[in-house]
């Protein structure tokens, strides 16, 4: 992990966020990102500023290779930004800091379902008892009791996806990254894990960062929704999402201010793709 | 009610392909069973091979005798020998000799090969470590054991271990160095330790390649067993293959040969079972 | 000279432990027998036999002290010996090529002798034939061919290891061999070669081999190396008894108790000669000398006098 | 491939389906599929019943874990099925007869974005220069022109879907199987794509079978929507979609008969999902 | 400015992480070059450690010469002597040796592995004549190498080629079974031949396996360049080795050792290179 305790080099704006006042969950100023592989040099993101409040839903939408998972990936310490700041605050030292849901397959093969789930625990070395409860109520929640000695290669795409899921939330962070997580699902899975995510939330006081394509699901789970720009990703809108709670999938679409956010998360959107199709082509 | 499978239309005329289920293609037995049954056959029809060519005197008996005239040498070896002389008493010995050196070679190999595979500095350090060594033939460092480990067992399983070292380290690190990077990923995110990230991701996901490095690790101890045995010892098969090509009592020697061959067969079979056993998350 | 009975002898107490390494080569023999009946015992040695697979491991053995003691050829590796630091020292005879008595014959294939491809020396031109790496075998056959004109360069010598000499015969793949006993004999028995000359022939009394101690005898415990000197000399007694002198006696004893020691010996195995005084031959390893330091194989001359030490030998004569 | 071309086992409602008038591109009957492995069974397929004609554009949604995928992997002849009969008909035969678009991560590591798309040709020894061509078209068409010289592990998830997309596409077969393509795409890449297959559908006259968890997705892209029933799957609803063609995502949502036609989507799936929740708790 | 990194909150103090770029990570040098400099280093440290075993007399001058009092004999090998007696010679005769087998050996090994590995019967016939002939001593099948094979060049490759082939086979067969199946799904979706199956999907499926078994196997045939050339010959690096072994001239065969030592530090060096040129694919 690329990540230190003490460091000179933060700049009196960074300082200015950190005020006593309100401490962010993550802070990130002129956050770039640089990929140089095989000679060709990709800037994923550009001068990203974000400041994510302790316990906020936030999601990330934008458009396909904009860099929202590097964002995601810089954030949880797997890969490092090529220059900026980004600052993370852990405020409940017995949790984790932070679990990540994959975009890509990533439960273990050579594990069966329930070993997988349990892996964040086991890893924190939490009692073999308590685990075993945990993993069971989660594997309930996906779904999955029943595939509980299955070994990955005999689950459905969709079911591997809902393992991954159960793995970060039984894993109890402070911060949740959330990569596409619900994109392999049914409608009707997705509502129930909607469901199960934001009262988990509610309840644990979390941060959420959650990335998806889906205007709907932006606007039915989150507080705020970061629209990011045709790489070099940068943040192009910070739309609050003022909807009341709780909300439901269907509920939410006749509810007052959604066909407005609708709409305009969708001009956002629109304009950034085109720009991206049109630059390419234009390259 | 016959149909044929193809229809006038016009144009092209379209093919109809029947997929077939698998209950359909009449099968009596089961493709592991014929896997099994070819693998026993594949080294009886090798015997036969060797029978057919020396009985044709393609090759030359007094060198190469045929199978089938070992076999009284091999009954007079096992049974019509006192037990400290005899076939059975020999195998034992190199097996635990072969069993120990390759334990001492492999063990740290696997350690330390897979250090190599999720470091890249270590794997810089070593690797021309590995290089330097590893073509260093063993007759050349047999004073340097010999000090060391003095004339007895342990020179022979020291002379087993290094041999089976360098081969199921270079595969475990190549392995582990071919892990896909997400789970290494996934273990950084769930504040894996190094001795986790080791026990829960290095070694599970490269133990096929470990368990090819093993069979060739536990070739190579039963290889370099008639170099072992050769100096300063009186048992074992290697020392009997040995000292028969000393005596040139061809036999004798093809008895030994034979019984290195068996126990190669077996062991490789039992590593395959051990295999399956060992990746039940396998896709076969 | 008076002979006390040895059992009069009193043995070393406690008991020095010794090791002997063994190659399987007709000049352990006398070693052999010693451990076989027990003389080693009588003196107080608790001597351990080590087989090694050729000499070289053998004498790395002993140069590292691994060994006590061990019978070797007269090889490069003990002429070379000083010039290293290693501290080998000649005591005895391991036996020598007394007439009738030659140990490495140059043999040759059957088919070449009656198709007259081969008559004299000189017809090895061109012809491949295996012999010991820098062993006298080398030497012999190339002395043999430079007597009639023909130089190292113009046939090849190849190093196959003994028992490969006889398949490679067998198959055709090399036209002769020099090389020691019993194999020379074997080869004449398996692929029925003929025996064109034996070292006996060429260099009467030419030494076969050396009983060669480390510094643990020479320097640390002379003691144990006199004791050894001792059942030495009762050994090469019952060998000269059973296969040199006369009237053969306890010969099927000995056989089988070299047989232990995988070495075969046949009737018509030309036994290797141990002279009876025990002294090491140096006739014509002048010559081999010089052969050597032309071959690049040592190079400065070693003063085998410094090499060889010979008290040891007269102490055990005043003792049998 | 475990096809055969002649097979005596055919029963007469096989044969029936396959009478001159009309000869379906694929026929199913009593399909059924049954994994057994470490000692369990999954019943993936139970009886499933239907036949597709030529050009048909038909969609299968189901909940998760329901054998969508399994039942395309005995079409395109990567599994074979347990019992029941399955026949494809190969009408066109200087075209491939068919290629999928895996759910899973499918393409090639070790090859550039360019070789991947390639492959299929490259596979049918289509000449070098047309090659070039069609890769150069198809990947501008899912917009990754400028990544051609790339390689996998450069790309984002949505980038490597979009070039298996690209791949299937550019071998131009006769079925195409495309399991949940754009699950992983903005909702801008998704149109724009969508637009491309219909576009290629309605020129080449192709069948296509196509897995989605969006409802919405099925109403725009298919001419018939087959609902699966949980585990064991079979099929549960076959639904005409007689909406005018062309539809846009847009406009199709206020198309007469959509409303009606999305309700009994949901309505179907619905019960089918709370009906595999249901027996996996009660397991 | 100076800011506290942790401030004064109410309930337990929070701890303030900051995740450091790439950038702000003072780095005069790339990870690249510091491993390259290790992977020189790791060598001359190895030979510093044997210096200074020699040195202060843990390990015996007589049979472990310090690396700086060969050097004069290196000198003397390489420069001294005429052409087909110098060092130059019989490195570059073993070479040849040692490639040739192992490419004699390599090439078939890569093909008859990856169908080990593709089809699960081959393997089934295979694996077990594997497991009976890779631990037969090469010794031992000396006279049938010298039969077919006379005893030139020819027998001298076949033993390196042997020993090769099994290293290669087993590596490969490991690394194409291991290869994910989607992308074998793929080909079969594609109508992928066997021959485009083989080259397209199973050999750089393969590939990072098949490097560490052509390490594996190059390195063995360094290693047997001893073996093979006891055996008949006057030239080659393994003869000077043995020569050397033979007449105890120690320093001889350590210049031997050290050549040996040189060509695999190299060469597994020029391994690494090639295989991230082929590899341009592999993160790392
Ligand atoms: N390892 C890498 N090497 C080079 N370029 C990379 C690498 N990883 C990502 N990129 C590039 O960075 C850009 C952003 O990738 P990222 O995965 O963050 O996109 P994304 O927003 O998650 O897209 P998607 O919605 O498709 O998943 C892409 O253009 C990609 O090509
Ligand atoms: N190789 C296998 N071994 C055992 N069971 C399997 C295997 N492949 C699939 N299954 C089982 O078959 C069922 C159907 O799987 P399938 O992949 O077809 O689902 P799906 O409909 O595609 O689901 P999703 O929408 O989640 O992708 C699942 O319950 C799964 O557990
Ligand atoms: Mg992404
Ligand atoms: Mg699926």
């Amino acid at each position: 992990m690329d990540t230190m305790t003490q460091n000179p080099v933060i700049s009196p704006q960074m300082a200015d966020l950190c005020s006593p006042a309100r401490i962010p969950q993550i802070a990130a100023r002129n956050l770039c990102k640089e990929f140089v592989s095989g000679g060709r040099r990709v800037v994923a993101l550009q001068d990203v500023n974000v400041v994510i409040e302790r316990g906020q839903f936030c999601c990330i939408v934008g458009p396909s290779g904009c860099g929202k998972t590097t964002f995601l990936r810089i954030v949880s310490g797997l890969e490092t930004h090529t220059s900026g700041e980004l600052r993370l605050t852990h405020f409940n030292q017995t949790k984790p800091l932070l679990s990540m849901v994959f975009q890509e397959q990533s439960i273990f093969p050579w594990m069966t379902v329930a070993d997988n789930v349990e892996y964040g625990l086991r890893m924190r070395k939490v009692p073999k008892a308590e685990r075993r409860d945990t993993v069971r109520h989660y594997l309930e929640k996906v779904g999955l009791s029943q595939f509980a000695g299955s070994f990955p290669h005999q689950l459905s795409g969709g079911m591997k996806q809902r393992v991954s899921i159960a793995r970060a939330f039984a894993n109890d962070p402070e911060i949740l990254l959330m990569d596409e997580p619900f994109a392999a699902l049914d409608e009707q899975n997705k509502a129930i894990l909607q469901e199960e995510l934001l009262r988990i939330w509610e309840e644990s006081r979390k941060t959420v960062l959650f990335i998806t394509h889906s205007i709907d699901e932006a606007l039915v789970l989150s507080d705020r929704a970061l629209v990011m720009t045709a790489r070099p990703g940068t943040l192009k809108a910070d739309i609050d999402v003022p909807l009341q709670r709780p909300r439901g999938a269907y509920e939410i679409r006749s509810s007052p201010g959604y066909a407005e956010l609708n709409e305009r998360m969708w001009k956002e959107l629109r304009e950034e793709v085109m720009h991206a199709r049109l630059t390419k082509e234009l390259a | 009610m016959s149909t044929p499978n193809v229809l006038p239309v016009p144009g092209p005329a379209p093919l109809v392909e029947v997929r077939a289920s698998s209950r359909l293609v009449v099968r009596k037995v089961s493709p592991e069973t014929i896997e099994r049954v070819v693998a026993v056959l594949a080294p009886v029809l090798l015997l036969g091979l060797w029978e057919a060519l020396t009985r044709s005197n393609v090759l030359d008996q007094r060198f190469f005798p045929a199978p089938s005239s070992i076999v009284d040498t091999f009954y007079h070896m096992t049974f019509k020998m006192p037990w400290d002389n005899s076939l059975a008493y020999h195998v034992l010995i190199s097996l635990s000799r072969a069993l120990i050196g390759f334990l001492l070679g492999a063990i740290p190999a696997i350690a330390i090969g897979a250090i190599m595979g999720l470091v890249p500095i270590v794997r810089a350090a070593v690797q021309p470590i590995v290089g330097a060594l590893f073509p260093i033939p063993k007759v050349a460092i047999l004073p340097l054991l010999m000090l060391v480990f003095g004339i007895g067992e342990e020179s022979k399983w020291a002379i087993i271990a290094i041999g089976v070292f360098f081969q199921v380290l270079i595969a475990t690190a190549a392995g582990v160095s071919n892990i896909d990077r997400i789970y290494l990923d996934v273990g950084a995110n769930f504040k894996a330790g190094r001795i986790a990230t080791y026990t829960t991701i290095a070694f599970p996901g490269a133990l096929p390649m470990i368990v090819a490095g093993l069979r060739l690790g536990w070739g190579s101890s039963l290889l370099l067993l008639v170099t072992a045995e050769m100096v300063s010892s009186q048992s074992g098969v290697g020392f009997l293959i040995w000292r028969a090509w000393q005596l040139m009592t061809v036999e004798d020697m093809y008895v030994g040969l034979v019984v290195i061959a068996c126990i190669g067969i077996t062991s490789f079979w039992l590593i395959d079972a051990l295999e399956s056993r060992l990746l039940p998350w396998k896709r076969r | 000279q008076t002979v006390k009975a040895p059992n009069a002898r009193i043995p070393l107490s406690p008991p020095v432990k010794l090791r002997v390494g063994i190659i399987a080569a007709m000049f352990d023999a006398v070693s052999i027998i010693a451990a076989e009946k027990g003389y080693f015992r009588e003196e107080g040695l608790d001597v351990e036999i080590k087989a090694f697979p050729g000499s070289g491991e053998a004498a790395q053995a002993l140069a590292i002290g691994a060994l006590d003691t061990l019978a070797s050829g007269p090889n490069p590796m003990i002429f070379n010996s000083r010039s290293r630091n290693i501290d080998l020292t000649i005591v005895a005879t391991a036996g020598q090529h007394s007439p009738g008595h030659g140990s490495i014959s140059f043999v040759m294939r059957r088919d070449h002798v009656e198709s007259g491809r081969y008559k004299t020396p000189a017809d090895l031109k061109g012809m491949k034939l295996a012999s010991g790496l820098a062993a006298p075998s080398s030497w012999f056959v190339s002395q043999l061919a430079l007597q009639s004109g023909v130089t190292e360069k113009e046939f090849e010598i190849i190093q196959l290891g003994l028992p490969n000499v006889i398949a490679a015969l067998g198959n055709k793949s090399i036209d002769a061999a020099c090389i020691n006993e019993p194999h020379a004999t074997l080869v004449l028995k398996r692929i029925n070669g003929v025996r064109i000359m034996s070292m006996d022939k060429f260099r009467p009394n030419f030494p076969n081999g050396y009983l060669i101690y480390g510094p643990s005898l020479t320097k640390t415990n002379r003691e144990a190396g006199r004791r050894y000197m001792v059942a030495y000399m009762r050994a090469l007694r019952d060998y000269r008894q059973a296969f040199i002198d006369p009237g053969a006696r306890g010969s099927s004893e000995i056989t089988a108790q070299l047989k232990k020691y995988n070495m075969e010996m046949w009737p018509e195995t030309p036994m290797l000669d141990f002279p009876a005084s025990g002294a090491p031959s140096f006739v014509a390893v002048d010559e081999l000398i010089q052969w050597h330091l032309k071959m690049g194989n040592i190079r400065s001359v070693p003063d085998l006098k410094a090499l060889t030490d010979d008290s040891f030998l007269q102490y055990a004569r005043t003792q049998t």
